[in-house]
């Protein structure tokens, strides 16, 4: 075996496995504040990298500024999602939630390809496009943007719930709505907050993957998939475990094309998180419910 | 083991994490008897109640009903075999209508096959016919002949646990098992239940573990009390020599007036 | 209380399957279908076919029409997907009632709605590149995109005369992919190449180190990449990325603008075959397709202000070449025009001059491409 | 015995329904959208009983669908057997591999659950792309036989219509005597409370994997018209997003009603042909119709149908009185 092939498949591994992590962020902080998965959470990135775009494009801006603009503008659409189409169901089962959420996703997926048309697109790197090698493999400059935003991230989402009022209700929410809102939080307020903070996590993935992943008004499926798949393997609920999972994803696949069939990849990558699931039905570092009877 | 003993637990211990639910818990109930478990908050009655239903989790000690052993069996076995339980937090099946609820109790014994239903054929006919017999007959029984016909999710919460009790006898048991029937009952329905636990013990000859909080209704009613505190067990008696025993008081002082 | 809702069940459809009958329209116009996939993941292939077909249409009509009669072209959207195909197919046969069709622009749309014109016989002619559309030769199925085993002969010619001998393959998991593949797993050992290696991506991946890497590892001295964008383009950057040398040849699925923009730097020294329609103004003045190619560019650009590609010139020969056939058998008639399709000699359209005779449904040979190179972000005709 | 009468009026309404719509039709074409609804519906009737009855979520029925449908191709178009043994061969297929897979799959919940079928169905989704010498991988299999019955081939558009629409029919009538008895409540039962269920001595594990195994046996039947039917099919029919479009017709046609989600059915295949003339912004209506549907019938089209007709009676109740 080869070391340095070994490293890169890692490399790439762990920056496609980022980008899987971050949609899945995403996706724990909406299940939490409403017991729902957001099928719309890929259609969140997908707004942050073809906001970033447009914003250069039209307006000339320089790349922070567009990116800051596009998080913003992310999360406006993300409230006015909740507003519009999730608080008017409220009540609902969540299959219906659910459902709902998809009408969103294949609406604000229609409404971008009108108005961004069906191209792909392209950001610069933020510094530069010079590889730094790496014991023999070679790294984008933009992948360490990748990791650390998503550090960061994770770190700041970790305060929030710590150490704010906010958050803490929104934590509370998530173990019992009812008790929350007996307790005076705004439940409905949590959810709508909930929604612009996935949006904005969703956003900001968006816009640093787009130098490396590239971006179009269809890539929000994929990564919503794979987001879903990498909140389940690193167990519902919990943000570490779904950043967590989405790199685990990202290597498994890079480790199965590198060293199994690049064909099957995916596949291998599902046949494991399959296998684990049967013996972890909570999957790697989720909670067991206990439902009292 | 005697005749008489129907449920025999011997050395129960359950284990949440690094709690300690239920330690070297023995627990039998007679056949013909009304046996309560009584205890304070968090003592373990619900693990007790699970462990024995086969509906929670049981690390060690050995079950025995009948005297065969059981201590592993799925908890839909149990019920065939005719241990059947309510549950404190009701579980009425909510997408059915009253009648159906209750003829869902009759799952085990009335069958026919998959086949039977699909194609109508006479076998199938004569159990529906059975099954809505008992389920009816189950339904006066517990006083709720007038609301056969509506959705279950539309009954008072009262009425809703008369049904979980119509349900569990339409599943022929012989022991039955209530978990806390009188909470959220007011006092006229707390006093109706115990009058039909009694008919229940009676007419039908049932046997019955009761866990409840409502001590009239428990003294009342119960030929034996276990009581169970911080999941072990600290008594065990008649009415009278559990009112007087010093280790319950004790147990309960403070915490439960009654 | 079933039987009532069954009832209003009843009634709602049978409103909806009445709005749906709406009467046929006057017959003082041709009427010609296509099936295009104007959205989907094949989209850009039927968002120019589109676009040009129907300024072909504007464009006979603006001529005077054909036989005296106006020219319509009716458009549906597959959406890359072959039931829409099917159903788009039948609605344009049944209840169109059209005398031709174009497209579909993938080869699986095109192989699944194919028999549905053998039956009803009404002239098929795809846009999809896939041999098995005219291979076996169905009496009433024409393609005018040339193949692949055109486009993969160009390449290997290529590698030849460099003296290129192992060759890697990395190709995109769908239909266009995978039709590549084969052929060139047909071609490289029959050429006399050595196959070094043969990977895979998604359609959809975004990462393609992994198989990059262990190409590398088996050091081919090409490798070359099947597939449509933004894929390659993600190769060509990871390409650079792991700074690999090996020359790197790409199919003409990428032969767009689009990709130099998306690749950026990593473009630079690709190599690729592709219709002559992008280097159009490169071609010596005797070429008897660069005025055609030129004055498709201009009026492609003044309509729709967006950059021609190759795909949108199959939108322009498949019309074209229908209303030739229907000029020469001076009849609309379906039968008429297919035995006129099928005399075609010498016709230049976008991509090539095409000649069709019974056993040769497509109409091109390995002529139809050129050897194209990316320099300093644009593309140079190499020979 | 009368909600039984009740199911069979119904389905008869239904059947006539299904039976005279090609005659009012203005032109052929709308019977294939009619023949793919029908084909349609006969999966969702299996996944209503999945779903809306046992409250089980499975996202991966578009692989049982198509293995169905390329057991059923290979066997007849490369190994030449009687399209009717081979379509048997399909339907089973689909059912054995819905039985080894649901044992482990079955036994989670929820979020679980809908990701471990979802994943299934990925990984039979990539090995139809991917196993090239078998199912001729993403550019499709081509050369199906159309169906033949007794040594005749179905070959007109209207008798297959009529196939599958007798099919759904069944499929129906299957579905509705098993709603309506001891295995139905059972499965109402565990969708309920896997727990009173239990304790009334329901063998949830079994009865789950009994209604997964069966409405992937529908899949299968679906599978196999679809397939004999197009005589032509593609990894791209087989996917996630065809799943994703299931489930949603059994929602917006309503979890708890059988003929509801046949309505969903139809109603989700055909709107696309209405929508097609805005073009462009068709998809965008799609999405909107979706959430405005969800918004205004929580319940479906079978709860909207439900809750029309309750005020109607009850206006006409409170006009009696007064």
């Amino acid at each position: 075996m080869n070391i340095s092939s070994l490293l890169q498949y890692l490399i790439s591994g762990l920056t496609t496995g980022s980008t899987y992590g971050l949609a899945a962020l995403g996706f724990t902080i909406i299940f939490n504040s409403t017991g729902i998965i957001n099928f719309a959470q890929g259609e969140f990135v997908m707004l942050g990298g073809m906001f970033s775009v447009f914003f250069m494009k039209w307006f000339g801006l320089p790349i922070a500024w567009a990116v800051l603009l596009a998080a913003l503008a992310t999360m406006i659409a993300g409230a006015l999602i909740e507003r519009l189409a999730i608080r008017p169901v409220k009540g609902a089962s969540p299959i219906n939630l659910v459902i709902v959420t998809i009408g969103v996703s294949i609406f604000i997926r229609g409404l971008a390809m009108l108005v961004w048309g069906k191209d792909t697109y392209a950001l610069p790197a933020f510094s530069g496009d010079k590889p730094i090698a790496v014991l023999g493999a070679a790294m984008m400059p933009q992948s360490l943007w990748v990791l650390g935003v998503s550090l960061a991230m994770l770190a700041a989402l970790k305060a929030f719930f710590s150490h704010t009022i906010q958050g803490k209700a929104m934590l509370a929410c998530s173990f019992d709505r009812k008790a929350a809102s007996l307790m005076g939080i705004g439940v409905e307020r949590m959810v709508l907050l909930s929604f612009m903070i996935s949006a904005l996590i969703g956003a900001v993935g968006g816009a640093i993957l787009a130098p490396i992943t590239l971006t179009s008004f269809d890539v929000g499926v994929l990564l919503g998939l794979k987001g879903f798949a990498a909140c389940i393997l690193g167990g519902l609920g919990n943000p570490f475990g779904a950043a967590l999972g989405g790199l685990v994803l990202g290597v498994l696949e890079s480790l199965g094309a590198g060293y199994l069939s690049s064909a099957y990849k995916d596949a291998f990558a599902f046949i494991l998180l399959l296998a684990l699931l049967f013996v972890r039905p909570q999957g790697l570092f989720g909670r067991k419910s206990v439902k009292r009877v | 083991m005697p005749e008489s003993t129907l449920l025999r637990c011997t050395g129960l211990g359950v284990r949440f994490g690094g709690v300690q639910a239920l330690s070297q818990v023995d627990f039998t109930a007679e056949k013909g008897r009304i046996t309560s478990i009584i205890g304070p908050n968090g003592a373990g009655k619900t693990t007790l109640l699970n462990a024995i239903s086969g509906m929670g989790p049981c690390d060690t000690g050995t079950i025995l009903c009948l005297g065969q052993d059981i201590t592993s069996a799925p908890a839909h076995l149990r019920a065939k075999n005719g241990m059947v339980r309510t549950f404190q937090n009701l579980e009425v099946f909510s997408n059915m209508s009253v009648l159906e609820n209750v003829m869902t109790g009759c799952h085990t014994f009335v069958r026919y096959s998959f086949l039977d239903a699909v194609f109508k054929t006479p076998r199938y006919f004569s159990g529906e016919r059975r099954v809505r017999e008992i389920a009816e007959a189950q339904l006066a029984f517990v006083g709720l002949s007038d609301s056969a016909a509506i959705p279950a999710a539309e009954l008072s919460f009262g009425s809703q646990r008369m049904l979980e009790l119509a349900r569990a006898l339409a599943a022929d048991p012989w022991l039955l098992i209530l978990d806390e029937p009188a909470a959220g009952l007011n006092m006229r329905e707390t006093k109706a239940l115990g009058d039909l636990i009694v008919r229940m013990n009676r007419e039908l000859g049932l046997t019955i573990v009761l866990v409840e909080h409502d001590m009239d209704l428990i003294m009342r009613i119960s030929h034996r009390i276990s009581v169970l505190c911080f999941g072990e067990i600290i008594a065990v008696g008649s009415p009278g020599e559990i009112q007087k025993n010093p280790k319950v008081i004790t147990a309960y002082l403070g915490e439960d007036e009654d | 209380m079933k039987v009532r809702f069954t009832v209003v069940l009843a009634a709602v459809l049978m409103a909806v399957l009445l709005c749906a009958g709406r009467p046929a329209q006057a017959e003082d116009t041709i009427k010609i279908g296509a099936v295009l996939s104007v959205t989907g993941p094949a989209a850009f292939l039927g968002e120019p076919e589109k676009n040009t077909m129907l300024m072909v249409q504007d464009a006979v009509n603006a001529a005077g029409g054909v036989l005296g009669k106006k020219l319509e072209v009716i458009v549906y959207d597959d959406e890359s997907d072959v039931n829409k195909a099917v159903l788009s197919a039948q609605k344009l046969i049944k209840k169109d009632k059209v005398v031709a069709v174009a497209g579909p622009s993938t080869s699986g749309n095109s192989l699944g709605i194919m028999k549905f014109f053998e039956e009803s016989q009404v002239p098929l002619v795809s846009c999809a590149a896939s041999e098995k559309i005219v291979n076996p030769v169905g009496k009433w199925v024409f393609s005018v995109a040339p193949l692949d085993r055109h486009a993969a002969g160009k390449i290997l010619a290529d590698a030849a005369k460099k003296g290129l001998k192992k060759l890697a393959i990395l190709s995109v998991s769908d239909g266009f992919g995978q039709s590549g593949r084969a052929v060139l797993q047909e071609l490289i050992p029959a050429k006399g190449f050595v196959l070094a290696a043969d990977e895979v991506y998604g359609p959809k991946d975004t990462d393609m180190t992994a198989q990059l890497t262990k190409i590398k590892e088996a050091a081919p001295d090409a490798i070359i990449v099947w597939g449509t964008n933004p894929g390659p383009a993600v190769i060509a950057r990871n390409r650079e990325q792991l700074g690999i040398t090996t020359p790197l040849y790409v199919c003409h699925g990428v032969a767009s603008k689009k990709f130099i923009e998306l690749a950026g730097s990593a473009a630079e020294g690709l190599m690729l075959p592709a219709g002559r329609l992008i280097v159009a103004d490169q071609l010596p003045e005797a070429n008897p397709l660069k005025k055609l190619l030129l004055d498709y560019t201009a009026k492609y650009q003044a309509r729709y202000n967006a950059p021609v590609s190759t795909f949108g010139g199959h939108g322009w020969d498949s019309v074209s070449l229908i209303v030739k056939a229907m000029e020469t058998a001076k009849s609309a008639k379906p039968e008429a025009i297919r035995n006129a399709l099928e005399k075609i000699t010498g016709y230049a359209g976008t991509a090539g001059v095409f000649t069709y005779t019974p056993e040769n449904h497509n109409g091109l040979s390995e002529d139809a491409f050129v050897m194209v190179k990316v320099e300093k972000g644009d593309w140079r005709l190499m020979e | 015995m009368d909600s039984f009468r009740k199911n069979l009026l119904g389905l008869a309404a239904l059947m006539a329904l299904l039976a005279v719509a090609p005659l009012l039709l203005g032109n052929d074409y709308y019977l294939t959208v009619l023949t793919l609804s029908a084909i349609n519906a006969i999966i969702v009737v299996g996944l209503n009983l999945l779903l809306g009855h046992a409250g089980q979520i499975s996202l991966g029925h578009g692989a049982f669908y198509g293995l169905a449908a390329y057991t059923s191709a290979i066997l007849t178009a490369t190994l030449g057997l009687p399209v009717f043994l081979g379509g048997l061969a399909g339907v089973l297929c689909a059912g054995v591999v819905a039985l080894a897979i649901g044992i482990p799959t079955l036994k989670l919940h929820g979020h679980y659950l809908a990701m471990a079928t979802l994943g299934f169905g990925l990984i039979v989704y990539i090995v139809f792309n991917e196993a090239v010498g078998l199912t001729g991988g993403p550019s499709g299999f081509t050369g199906i036989p159309r169906l033949s019955l007794a040594g005749m081939e179905l070959t007109s558009d209207l008798g297959y219509y009529y196939l599958c629409a007798g099919c759904l029919g069944l499929v129906i009538l299957v579905a509705l005597n098993l709603i309506d008895s001891r295995t139905g409540r059972a499965l109402r039962a565990l969708h309920t409370s896997e727990k009173a269920a239990q304790a009334v001595g329901v063998d949830i594990a079994r009865y789950k994997l009994a209604v997964f195994v069966l409405s992937a046996l529908y899949a299968g039947l679906a599978g196999v018209l679809y397939a004999h039917y197009l005589t032509f099919i593609a990894p791209a029919s087989f996917g996630f997003l065809y799943s994703v479009e299931l489930i949603v017709m059994v929602v917006l046609g309503g979890m708890s009603s059988i003929f509801g989600s046949v309505a969903g059915a139809f109603f989700l295949t055909a709107l696309p042909e209405f929508l097609r003339a805005f073009e462009n912004i068709e998809i965008l209506l799609f999405g909107a119709i979706l959430i405005v549907c969800m918004i205004f019938l929580p319940e479906g089209l079978a709860g909207g149908v439900r809750a029309v007709r309750a005020r109607l009676f009850r206006r006409a109740k409170g006009a009696g009185d007064a």
